[in-house]
């Protein structure tokens, strides 16, 4: 079992007719994804690269027996589209959308509360590279050829750094159970928090590379939750240690952080909880080799006893 | 996207906050029929840079008659202004706002901002105003209330009220001062801003509320839907290389090194810039493609670095997953056959279709310098660079 | 609230929803006239009254030249229409609306609605349109949609498209109908109503889409903050008791019956009249002197139904809680020593300050039939109209 | 234990300085009410009626043990004042307010959803008589003097219709345990069935009295939980029958119920759910009385078998 993404999930493609949407779709088949459809308004009835193509989602998931989407419709379109999935029904949706505004955001996210935990749909990015689970399933815009079968999960705020690592995991001979991408906007639908917990559940996943970057209060939280739950090997690395400082948040809004937003500070507190702090961006595939040759990879759990 | 106080004035004004009277100039001649305009007896007359700080740095003047107004805008047109500590770029001054003088009894801050915590608008105020709120946060913390919004209704009187009071508003003033909050959680919500500040907000000789400073942001992602804040975007106050780069519809900052570098994605294009600060070099820009770059987009990019002089070498690193590492070369190479580059060029691409693209690159005999992975393209840039220097000098000096 | 056609016809052109060119005319000169100005060769003349299904009942004609608008319009002004069955009130036309006719290819029905299930608006849409939703909803159930919004987000572009798709709405039709029915949320949303109806919906013969036929109710408790609104009220579509009523303050819904009933909330006054109908008698009325009535709300009340000319008797229970039964007490004594009544009046006091209201009522001297349970007042009532028939013969032929 | 309200419950009066608000503060004080304060903004830090005024509900909240509160501030702030409320923790609120705009209530209840259950507010109302539970405490505009304790709960829609039930039952012999009001309009805070569950589990009460009236779905609703799950007995009345139909709803409205809005068809639900019908609105005690004397009172509980 990886995590999100099995070799049997049926998935749609939100946005199909489009440029991209019907270059990826072709990548997924070829990967071997379970695309059962695509969704264009306008466009239902027709046919793309073999695909039925349909006017809501919800059309689709009556049709089809889809239980996952990925949206690559223009950031307008993007939050009703997101909406759309979760009210059909879809368990597991990959935005990968750009440039969605914040306010659309803020109202995606109180709809999704609507729905019971139990019924919820989870929801990656927007602005995220998508998930792949090597060898089984590509529901994502990642460069698949790079991604091999293995035990390191990878959870990126960024798509790119996320391809770089999976590269580096390559090159030193160790692959990759499921890399999600959660995006690298100021609010996405899972957060670190949200993926490690499943990696801990996730007998494929021996240990975690976590790349975040200067910013927001995520990698904190996800600090504080290696440090009191989590079993496995965590390799961090976090981007932006050279960037200037306040280029883009305001006077009110820098109190609002409980933590700070600097690389070095995220970097600090995450070796703090017990990760492993790759110290440059080029030697994250290394760093994983020596923590996985460092500790047994059945080693017990380390969850704070109850007793 | 940042705007000038008197926009965000203006924009305020518009959801009903009263601000002083004054006037916008662009000569001081304007400046002083402004004051003549707005009249009275005394006026203040204030830089309009984005930035904040502008009293502490000489932004803001005081005048008590119509030829003080006169020289103090003299004196600002065409100044820069340094306001965010030295190493900040610095802001040349174009336009001044002349506003009449505000006896003030009191002082209070009064903001709202996207609060990544809670993902949710969160209202921040203190009784102690007319200081940053990062200043009143070290001297006065616990005069700061935070309030965050429920989207599901939007801001509630109550909240408001809540507010007033903990700003210490007395009754008369209790329906102004929760119509005025009320009123920029508006502003903020209808404009899709990420940022309202009105600091001071002060209560004034005559008793009555009004917003003595103000400063919005708005979401560059919501532009599309406001036409009319889109339009507010003043060049003057930005890079010049971003404004170049904005226009071609590249995400683009600026730094001080030498070192030129095109990448995609914003953490891998901060990853690039770590390394390369880890080997002793210093980029000259942040250069993000974003995804789906067509060969045009490319040569564009490259082209916005040609322009910059003081360059030493140039880095393009790629790793493609929504882009095609075919679709990139085709962009190196045609903007340097187009004009050539006197520096050298380190170019790394991974990812998709990144066969196609290092034959594109061979076919093109110029003369690049090629890399696989992160590293390597990192170390030759910097080795590229330093044997430049060895031959030609520095040129960022 | 209720409006007329052409005022929901009016408010939903301002949100951006096409309706039929057309004019409103209070003669039918003006009809005729309506008709030049709109042009074409054919209209469609629409008596303005607060009902649903006046094409049954004469209430639209289709005429071909302006000399049959003014003939159609002339047999309407001032004809009373019933439209809701035998035993509902008919309304008097005052006003026409003249339209140009509309050919069209197919008709659809489109309504918002406060549904109380869900507690939230609902939107209901059905492909067969033309006839009444109940119609619908026998003839063809499958046909409709209902589609809940949640009130966290309003209702989204995709809860349109769906309905859009149900309709059959082709693609080149696809922008406009989201829009429209996001339009007619907004309307409903925004001004507080609590009915709109689109029916029909029409493709037009040009291929685009028309709002017919279109109705809105308002919530009478939003109306403060819709002053523009308010001013629709045609006092002329109502009961002119009510009008009264309701200009006094007073919630008032006129009955055939000659019993006149003064209650406090509207379960105890549904109690008093169902239990007036099982002991034979039949109420005048239903009016609810709310709660906190202070004396002279009392007297109003009873005023209102002195002018009531077929009232046999008059039953006044309260049951005080938020009110209190000296101040009913002393409202009834100021009215009936300012004008004494000509039929039995039975009063029945229970609750907060019964007994200053009962000494009250004593010291008066007034002849009132009193009582101190609901049984007692009903069977009081019936008994002392039954006396008052026999003495006078029935008031009510 | 009655339910909702006990004798040590600390209430809130919003809206305490206007005309209804302070008349009512002092019933309630003279009936033996815990009420330790009220709100009216602009007014904090002013004392009525010997209690503290306070400007906010969160002030009130903190500076005293309060857990309920009754609100009596004119329809255009009455959203605003239950929102507050809850927001300032706030356990039990009766609204009393009448013409609060639908959408308002729409707002409110969508609002209370952000609160988990364990911590959430119980409405009553708005447009609601409050409740009482006789000999203990009073917090709602009740003539207090007709109701006696005793072991009969009332559930009205009508407050004047519940004041006319505990009357009758008093004429009759018998007390109330608690009677709660839940309001006239068209969106209430809480529903029949709500306050059934919460007699259901109640000792003190042995039998309910249910006050309903024509349109919406609620007296349909609780016709099937007492069918399935109601272990005591009910009588219910359902004022109306003489109503004419279609005086408010509108044609959209005809067909969005799935029960009829009519008197008769709502009595005929209940008693096919093994309510006894009060036939008319004078009978209401006499019918309560019969059905105690009928059954007893300590009878076992109906409810559905789990095997």
């Amino acid at each position: 079992m990886s995590i999100l993404l099995e070799r049997d999930t049926s998935v749609l493609i939100v946005g199909i007719s489009g440029r991209i949407g019907s270059f990826h779709c072709q990548r997924m088949l070829d990967y071997g994804t379970r695309v059962v459809g695509g969704i264009t308004p306008g466009k239902g009835g027709g046919n793309i690269a073999g695909l039925p193509v349909f006017n809501t989602v919800k059309e689709a998931t009556t049709a089809t027996t889809a239980t996952a989407c990925i949206i690559m419709v223009p950031p307008p379109f993007a939050a009703d589209a997101i909406m759309e999935s979760a009210d059909a029904g879809i368990r597991l949706c990959a935005a990968i959308t750009d440039g969605i505004p914040a306010q659309d955001m803020i109202k995606v996210k109180r709809y999704m509360l609507r729905y019971r935990e139990a019924n919820s749909m989870r929801l990656l990015g927007p602005n995220c590279a998508g998930v792949i689970s090597p060898g089984k399933s590509l529901m994502g815009v990642m460069p698949d050829a790079i991604y091999s079968p293995g035990v390191v999960g990878i959870v990126s705020r960024s798509g790119t750094l996320g391809y770089e690592a999976a590269s580096q995991l390559n090159a030193v001979g160790l692959g990759v159970s499921t890399s999600v991408g959660i995006g690298g906007d100021q609010i996405t639908g899972s957060s670190f928090l949200d993926i490690l917990k499943l990696f801990d559940a996730d007998d494929e996943t021996k240990a975690v590379v976590l790349l975040g970057e200067i910013g927001g209060p995520q990698e904190a939280e996800a600090a504080r939750y290696i440090k009191d739950s989590f079993s496995k090997p965590v390799v961090a690395y976090i981007a932006g240690t050279s960037a200037p400082v306040g280029r883009s948040l305001g006077h009110a809004g820098a109190i609002i952080t409980a933590f700070d937003d600097r690389a070095d500070e995220k970097a600090s507190v995450l070796r703090d909880s017990g990760a492993i702090i790759a110290e440059d961006p080029a030697s994250i595939g290394t760093t994983v080799k020596s923590a996985l040759a460092g500790c047994s990879l059945t080693r017990p759990k380390k969850r704070k006893s109850k007793t | 996207m940042d705007i000038h106080e008197y926009q965000a004035k203006e924009l305020l004004n518009g959801f009903g906050i009263r601000t002083p009277r004054g006037g916008l100039a662009y000569s001081p001649e304007q400046a002083a029929y402004r004051a003549r305009d707005i009249g009275g007896e005394r006026w203040v007359v204030k830089a309009q840079v984005h930035s904040g700080g502008r009293g502490k740095v000489g932004g803001i003047h005081d005048c008590g008659d119509e030829d003080a107004v006169y020289r103090a805008a003299s004196r600002l047109f065409g100044s820069r202004l340094q306001t965010g500590g030295s190493g900040s770029p610095s802001k040349v001054v174009y336009r001044v706002y002349v506003e009449e003088y505000v006896e003030i009894q009191r002082e209070m801050y009064l903001g709202l901002v996207l609060d990544r915590n809670s993902e949710r608008v969160m209202v921040v105020a203190s009784a102690s105003g007319g200081m940053e709120i990062e200043e009143i946060s070290v001297s006065e913390p616990d005069s700061i209330l935070r309030c965050i919004v429920e989207p599901a209704v939007g801001m509630q009187a109550f909240q408001a009220r809540e507010i007033a009071f903990l700003l210490g508003i007395d009754s008369a003033n209790l329906r102004s001062a929760t119509d005025l909050i009320l009123a920029a959680y508006r502003a903020f919500e209808e404009l899709d801003a990420t940022m309202v500040e009105i600091n001071p907000l002060v209560i004034a000789e005559d008793g009555r509320l009004c917003a003595l400073d103000s400063k919005m942001t708005f979401d560059d992602n919501a532009l599309y839907r406001h036409p009319e804040i889109a339009e507010l975007r003043d060049k003057s106050q930005e890079d010049a290389r971003e404004t170049r780069a904005m226009d071609r519809g590249l995400k683009y900052i600026g730094f001080d090194g030498d070192i030129g570098c095109i990448v995609n994605g914003a953490g891998l294009a901060m990853a690039t810039l770590d390394l390369l600060e880890k080997h002793g070099g210093r980029a000259a820009n942040f250069l993000d493609i974003g995804g789906a770059a067509p060969p045009e987009r490319v040569a564009k990019a490259i082209r916005q670095l040609q322009s910059d002089e003081h360059l030493s070498v140039l880095l393009i690193n790629v790793f493609a997953g929504i882009n095609r590492c075919d679709w990139i070369a085709e962009g190196v190479v045609q903007a340097l056959a187009e004009k050539p580059l006197t520096i050298p060029v380190v170019v790394r691409l991974a990812g998709n279709n990144v066969e196609e693209g290092r034959k594109t690159l061979s076919r093109s005999g110029l003369p690049i310098i090629r890399a696989s992975t992160l590293d390597e393209a990192v170390t030759r840039t910097i080795t590229a660079r330093q044997r430049m220097i060895d031959s030609n000098g520095p040129r960022n000096p």
